[in-house]
């Protein structure tokens, strides 16, 4: 048994109906994990001094990677020499999160000897968190890991480690396969991930459908989500079961005996409002529907996605830092998603060799896309603008125009001018 | 270093599938929620996958993870998944087997089910004082007290709709938190502390000076050393300068705490996705169980779950209400704060006669 | 007869059934007036070279006014020496322009005698724009104008003709007497008028409703908008009267034999859907109305605004130069308006004071308030906060924070926090 | 000089009254659009007046003035008004004095009945070539030239909802057309044209570069001048220089022309106040009649006509059906100029996958 430090606060945390991380990792320092006592313990200190204990950064890492590795040191390393070093180890978890408990062993195995034995499952952007090794242990565990079949996912000013929502492998929506297209994507561009090269960080994140399971569209700069060209698949049987009451609302979200009002929950909701019931048939307007889903989500054993499926691809989401936090904005409507995604895997080149050649230090492609203005992006990706690329059109008056669209160009002779225009 | 092993990749995702899903990727037909955490999937040949969802804590230790391969182990062909928002899903093709899967997750006691259909699911979050160096708040402590607090509405689906609740630890905001329907987010409210006595050692000043986005960073001599100041007029504790210069600290424990901000979206169902407000600017650190920010959530979600109507978002009902019955209904100050005052503030002033008394 | 030039193009305006401008002036210029003919020349030639013909500015006034007066020079004066000087004086047109034919001639008469006779009814401001006049003849026209009670409106970096619309005169939704409050603060500030002091030009429009029909929202610095703080007024023997057809919609803008459909087109259009009606009665949730004014303009005849009336106070509606055209926005969601107005004049005087003081040259005080922040205007001005003033509230974290609201202050010792935190 | 009357301000409103105007001032009860161009007002007893609302040119000699007089001295007790939108308006308070009045207006023939309920009213716009030293286009001749082609929405009301459609012949926008229906607006297209060998001496040369939003404007040496130059790249055309400073004129034949906006609105009428959005970003100046204006105007209107609902304002209906139809039924083209790319850009893009196809 490790050293224990008393933990007044937070014991408190081992209260309550949800699971306590407290509880779970006193078990590991009683099972011998010094780190997990002193991480305890200075989280204590925390508790009570109300401010973080960890010094800034550290660059640590593994041979021929610039990322994967997040240094972390104590600042209180003295009352926590367990928790000295505390490094972290991002690694790449496999698309959408399925694990052989098997294959996970091999990575708790690792860890278990090697590290803290604490970690995050996951980490926000995807990876499995290895949270809290010593500088000696990076080299052996990397080797191990990759030795078992893992590797780390991204870091720095790289490609960050993709990730995407369960898709086909569980959901009857999804319209792209999206664990083939993350788990594309990351091969494909292992070394943009590993080797930190760009401005700033780029992230890929790849939803099956409009309702975004894994929240691509706030937390990637290129959003990659499935959508559909064709029309709503509808069972008009299972429609006239839902209208009586034979089937539950909403895939029973709101609990069985929830039932669903065709007119009033999905006909008035339906945000274009194309879609119509007349007692006995639901119809769609397709032409004018915008795939929001809700229909589907309200009625899904009557109504399902189109067939001529692909994907909208947007652009731009990050934090606030420091234009203020963005949402990825609309640039490819819609384009077909198969193996090997060459049309995609164009666009993107095309895209990061014009963030590469603009972005300033620290600029995010959604911030060099605002200071550039969204029509030099896509002549850099070669698209034509397109009205679904906006919520509307400029309010502004304020149009640069290019000398070569304007008849005679911009060079005038005042002289000329005066002949016409006395002073 | 030859034969290093590197740029492998992941696993392959079907590497970790179990035979079913292999069998039936793509052929999904629907799903039903049979109870609070458990679903069923059908495809379009009848065949029937159950899932288990259990609360994560995310922060655990291999211990933790193993018991939960235990029962994967025991119940599920040795395979089980994590959600997007950190949940444990567990699959099993028949009923018998999720009966057997239910009890056992009982008998653990750390695996709670729930977070399917309209319930608050599970909090994402990030590190605060585990591991980060710039947070302003924990993450894993003030989850923790919300969940416990919100635990009735994690296992039940008494809410209008979907509540996702966010966490980060600071204005980095790896949470991601800026479209979720509650977003706890850490903050610092006292400008950088400057260590000029080292700063010139430790950071570049030029690269301290162009980090900051309000331009209130400027070069300065102080007692002989190069060094910078910080106009503290023009600072919004963002960080970033922090975050280039470890001479330039913020965290304070009487200027940290927490700001709430609500209605935000990911989904494009009904309405486009938006973006989280501000509802609460600030709410002291209180550790270990954060109370008032657990009091605040509380009563926003229960303004919400009386006063939104079925299928409507946080940010919907927000919208339909209005943002002046909001901040009625929950009792909530409105501050100058609340008001934008940044690059785009201009765009959310009321341009109208519209509001109600 | 004036010696009148060819105008092939402009001829071409004189077909057609609206009124043709050409011919009016064609007729004045053939009653003899130089700068008629001169005036239709010169238009000619633009028409011709798609330019305009006039120099810039130049200034001229009248004695002891900063404003009010134009000036314009043509920059051809050889070939049309009658609009050689072409300056516009700008009159106060009576609170929404009702004229007494006795009392408009007086001004028709000066006009014709000592300037061009042609006239803009009004300008856009709300002025009548007496279009044409030669310097020397500023004074003697200023003079014959005041001696019959006509004085002009302002131009320049100073108040500007405030202009409201027709109201009680004539609308019986008026919740406010808009000619009133326009007269007495055109009264009220005559100096700050006629003699420009401020860093820009200001405006003042009064809308006695929130229908807006002299577009205050759209066009003034500060819009005073009518609007009440009661119950819609509702005569239930009236809608009965709609529900059967009797009374026709929309007071009639769609043709007499448009029929109201009350469910569909006053309780569904409702923005807040804070109306039912159940085939007998209407009834409104007043709590919950936004007085946009939907349903009472539907059915003029059953329903009628409140009675305890007064005014929302927007600010800062301007043109596109410089930060982008804005339009006003909400800064008292409700000031009662009874003559003499003393409350509201102690926030107008407030405003200007802090505008005055903090505005850069030529800077609108929407944009001042855009450039300060919000908060620095309500502050200035000493109104409280209300979620009434915005859309929505902020969404990015960028929260300013004064020292004396932060417990300890912005002062820390770095040895203090050293002893904490080892570096 | 002592004698000298000033700061008279106008007339007071009530003595331009007639004495049923101030009898029934604050009194009206209700209105009615008998026809086109002819409403009725009536007052809580009963009282009633009749208006008959006339086309007005807003620039106008005293002649037409006089015509105008005279019939108000012959019907309406010597009293008219001007509406907010220039239109002319006669009142009789009965319907005998209603249809000599209308004979009479027939009779005149330039004073076209029209301009209430459903249609489109006169084009609100400003000096344009015949007074402005801005201009990029005339204003009174595109405004005749669209009221002729329109004339048959002017006095009928077979619109949807009202239109206003508002002209400005320069960017400063005199028109205010930034929240109209349509919007008419003269744009130029080149940067100004610099006459080195006077600016100095005419203009401020600090002023001139203080003018430029966009800091396109640098001092520069040309010939021996001191001078500005201008960085075409960024300059937008705006003309505030050139307000400014006379020797930086930016009119030209080529280069000018019109832009035209589309759904914006002023009255908060069910939907608050919008902006005038970008339909049309250039058309050529065509005198004397404006053909490809006029025809483009028509179009809009059309398809405005006949897709939207009843009781449903241009915005309105291009936001029901969505911009990307809008830019189909009409035709028209969508370019890059189209695209926001001023200071609040960002807030116009689409951040969901939300569009039709
Ligand atoms: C570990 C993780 C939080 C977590 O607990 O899950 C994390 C941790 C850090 N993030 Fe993050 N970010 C993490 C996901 C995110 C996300 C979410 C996402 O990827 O979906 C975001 C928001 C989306 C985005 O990319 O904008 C995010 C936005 C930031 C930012 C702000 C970037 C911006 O453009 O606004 C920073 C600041 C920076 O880059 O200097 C940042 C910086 C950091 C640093 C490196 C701290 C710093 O100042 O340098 C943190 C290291 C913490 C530590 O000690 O472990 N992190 N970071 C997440 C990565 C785990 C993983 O690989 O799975
Ligand atoms: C398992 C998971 C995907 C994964 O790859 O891990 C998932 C799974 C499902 N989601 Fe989701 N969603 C998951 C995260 C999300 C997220 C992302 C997030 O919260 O960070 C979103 C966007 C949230 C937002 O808008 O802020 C999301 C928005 C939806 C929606 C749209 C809800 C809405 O009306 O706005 C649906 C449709 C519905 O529930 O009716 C949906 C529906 C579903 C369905 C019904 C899809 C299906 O047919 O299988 C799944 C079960 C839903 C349930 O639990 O009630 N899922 N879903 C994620 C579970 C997270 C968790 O543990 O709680
Ligand atoms: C005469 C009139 C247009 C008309 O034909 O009706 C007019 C004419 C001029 N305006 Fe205006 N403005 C006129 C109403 C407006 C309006 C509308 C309103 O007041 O409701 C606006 C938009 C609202 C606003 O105030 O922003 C307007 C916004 C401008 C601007 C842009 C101001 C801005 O902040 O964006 C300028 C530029 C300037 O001030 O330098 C401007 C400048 C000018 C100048 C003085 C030209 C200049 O560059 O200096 C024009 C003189 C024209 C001439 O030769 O006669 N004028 N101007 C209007 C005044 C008549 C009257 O007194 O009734
Ligand atoms: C005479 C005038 C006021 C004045 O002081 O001169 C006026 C008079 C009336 N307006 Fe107006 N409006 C007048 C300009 C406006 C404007 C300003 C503008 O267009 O520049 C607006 C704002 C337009 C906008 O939103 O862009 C305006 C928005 C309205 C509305 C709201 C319409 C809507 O649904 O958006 C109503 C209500 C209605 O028509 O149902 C309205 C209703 C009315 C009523 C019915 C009020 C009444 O009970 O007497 C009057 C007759 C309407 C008609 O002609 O159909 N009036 N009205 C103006 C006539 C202008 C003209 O000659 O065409
Ligand atoms: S995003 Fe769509 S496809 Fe992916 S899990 Fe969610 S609902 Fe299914
Ligand atoms: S997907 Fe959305 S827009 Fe399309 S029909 Fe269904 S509810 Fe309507
Ligand atoms: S949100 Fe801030 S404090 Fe929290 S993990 Fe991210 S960078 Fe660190
Ligand atoms: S915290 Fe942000 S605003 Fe303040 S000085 Fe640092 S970078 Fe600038
Ligand atoms: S703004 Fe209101 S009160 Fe004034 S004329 Fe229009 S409808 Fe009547
Ligand atoms: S005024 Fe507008 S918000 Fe109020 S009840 Fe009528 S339609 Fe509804
Ligand atoms: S809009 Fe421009 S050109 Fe037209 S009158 Fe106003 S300032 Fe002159
Ligand atoms: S026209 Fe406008 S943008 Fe161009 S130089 Fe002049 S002020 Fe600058």
């Amino acid at each position: 048994m490790a050293k224990m430090h008393p933990t007044p606060m937070l014991d408190e945390l081992e209260k309550g109906p949800w699971p306590s991380f407290v509880t779970d990792i006193k078990r590991l320092a009683e099972a011998g994990k010094d780190a997990c006592a002193d991480l305890l313990g200075q989280l204590e200190l925390s508790y009570k001094d109300k401010e973080g204990h960890w010094k800034h950064g550290g660059i640590v890492g593994v041979l021929g990677y610039g990322g994967g590795v997040i240094g972390r040191y104590s600042d209180v390393p003295d009352l926590f020499p367990g928790v000295e070093h505390f490094h972290t180890l991002r690694v790449n978890q496999p698309a959408s999160k399925f694990y052989k408990t098997e294959r996970l062993r091999e990575v708790m195995d690792i860890w278990e000897r090697r590290g803290s034995g604490m970690l995050n499952m996951h980490g926000s952007t995807g990876d499995m968190v290895l949270l809290g090794a010593f500088t000696e242990e990076l080299e052996p565990i990397f080797a191990e890991l990759t030795a078992k079949g893992w590797d780390l996912g991204g870091s720095g000013s790289a490609l960050r480690t993709p990730a995407c929502c369960v898709g086909k492998a569980r959901c009857e929506w999804a319209c792209i396969d999206t664990q083939d297209i993350c788990y594309d994507l990351t091969m494909e561009f292992q070394d943009e991930m590993h080797r930190p090269a760009w401005p700033y960080k780029f992230k890929f994140k790849v939803d099956g459908c409009p309702n975004g399971c894994v929240a691509s569209i706030a937390r990637s700069d290129c959003s990659i989500i499935g959508t559909w060209k064709d029309d709503i698949r509808i069972d008009q049987e299972a429609v006239a079961a839902y209208a009586a009451g034979e089937i539950c609302a909403n895939g029973g979200a709101h609990g069985p005996d929830t039932k669903l009002d065709i007119q009033a929950d999905v006909c008035d909701l339906c945000p274009t409002r194309c879609m119509s019931y007349d007692g006995k048939k639901l119809y769609i307007d397709n032409k004018e529907c915008t795939r929001c889903m809700h229909c589907i989500n309200l009625m899904p054993q009557a109504l399902r996605p189109g067939t001529e499926t692909g994907a909208s691809i947007l652009v731009g989401a990050k934090a606030p830092i420091l234009e203020g936090a963005q949402m990825s904005s609309l640039i490819i409507p819609f384009i077909p998603m198969e193996a090997p995604y060459e049309e995609f895997k164009d666009f993107v080149e095309k895209m990061w060799d014009w963030w590469d050649e603009n972005g300033k230090n620290r600029e995010r492609i959604g911030e060099l896309i605002q200071r550039k203005g969204l029509q030099e992006f896509l002549k850099a990706v070669e698209l034509e603008p397109d009205p679904r690329m906006v919520k509307e059109p400029r309010y502004n008056p304020y149009i640069f125009y290019q000398e070569d669209e304007v008849p005679g160009g911009f060079e005038r002779d005042i002289k000329e001018y005066r002949k016409r225009h006395a002073r | 270093m030859a034969d290093r092993i590197t740029d492998i990749g992941p696993p392959k995702y079907d590497e970790m599938w179990p035979q079913y899903i292999k069998d039936n990727y793509g052929k999904w037909k629907y799903h039903e929620i049979l109870e609070p955490g458990v679903l069923k999937h059908v495809t379009e040949d009848g065949f029937e996958l159950f899932t288990v969802r259990c609360g994560g804590t995310r922060l655990m230790t291999t211990l933790h993870l193993e018991d939960i391969c235990k029962i994967a182990d025991q119940y599920c062909d040795g395979c089980f998944r994590f959600t997007t928002r950190n949940n444990i899903e567990f699959m099993v093709t028949d009923t018998e087997k999720l009966e057997a899967l239910k009890k056992a997750l009982d008998d653990n006691g750390n695996l709670p089910k729930g977070g399917t259909g309209a319930c608050v699911t599970n909090i994402v979050h990030t590190q605060g004082w585990v591991h980060c160096h710039t947070p302003a708040i924990d993450a894993s402590g003030p989850v923790k007290a919300v969940m416990d607090d919100l635990f009735e509405y994690w296992n039940s689906h008494k809410l209008p709709a979907q509540v996702r609740i966010s966490l980060a630890c600071c204005l980095n905001m790896c949470g991601a938190v800026h479209c979720s329907d509650i977003a706890i987010l850490g903050v610092h409210r006292k400008p950088p502390v400057i260590e000029h006595s080292h700063l010139d050692k430790i950071c570049e000043i030029p690269t301290a000076i162009a980090s900051c986005p309000t331009a209130a960073i400027k070069p300065a001599k102080v007692d002989d050393y190069k060094s910078v100041q910080v106009n503290a007029e023009r600072c919004m504790f963002c960080g970033n300068c922090y975050t280039m210069c470890p001479s330039m600290p913020l965290a304070d424990a009487e200027g940290d705490g927490i700001a709430l901000w609500v209605g935000g979206k990911v989904s494009n169902s009904r309405t486009m996705p938006m973006f989280s407000k501000l509802a609460v600017p600030y709410i002291p650190n209180e550790p270990p169980r954060w109370d008032t920010t657990v009091k605040t959530i509380r009563t926003i979600l229960e303004a919400y779950a009386n006063g939104a109507n079925r299928y409507e978002r946080m940010g919907e009902w927000i919208n339909r209400i209005g943002w002046e019955r909001f901040f009625e209904v929950t009792e909530l100050e409105f501050t100058e704060h609340h008001i934008d005052d940044y690059r785009l503030a201009v765009t959310t002033w009321r341009n109208s006669t519209q509001f109600k008394f």
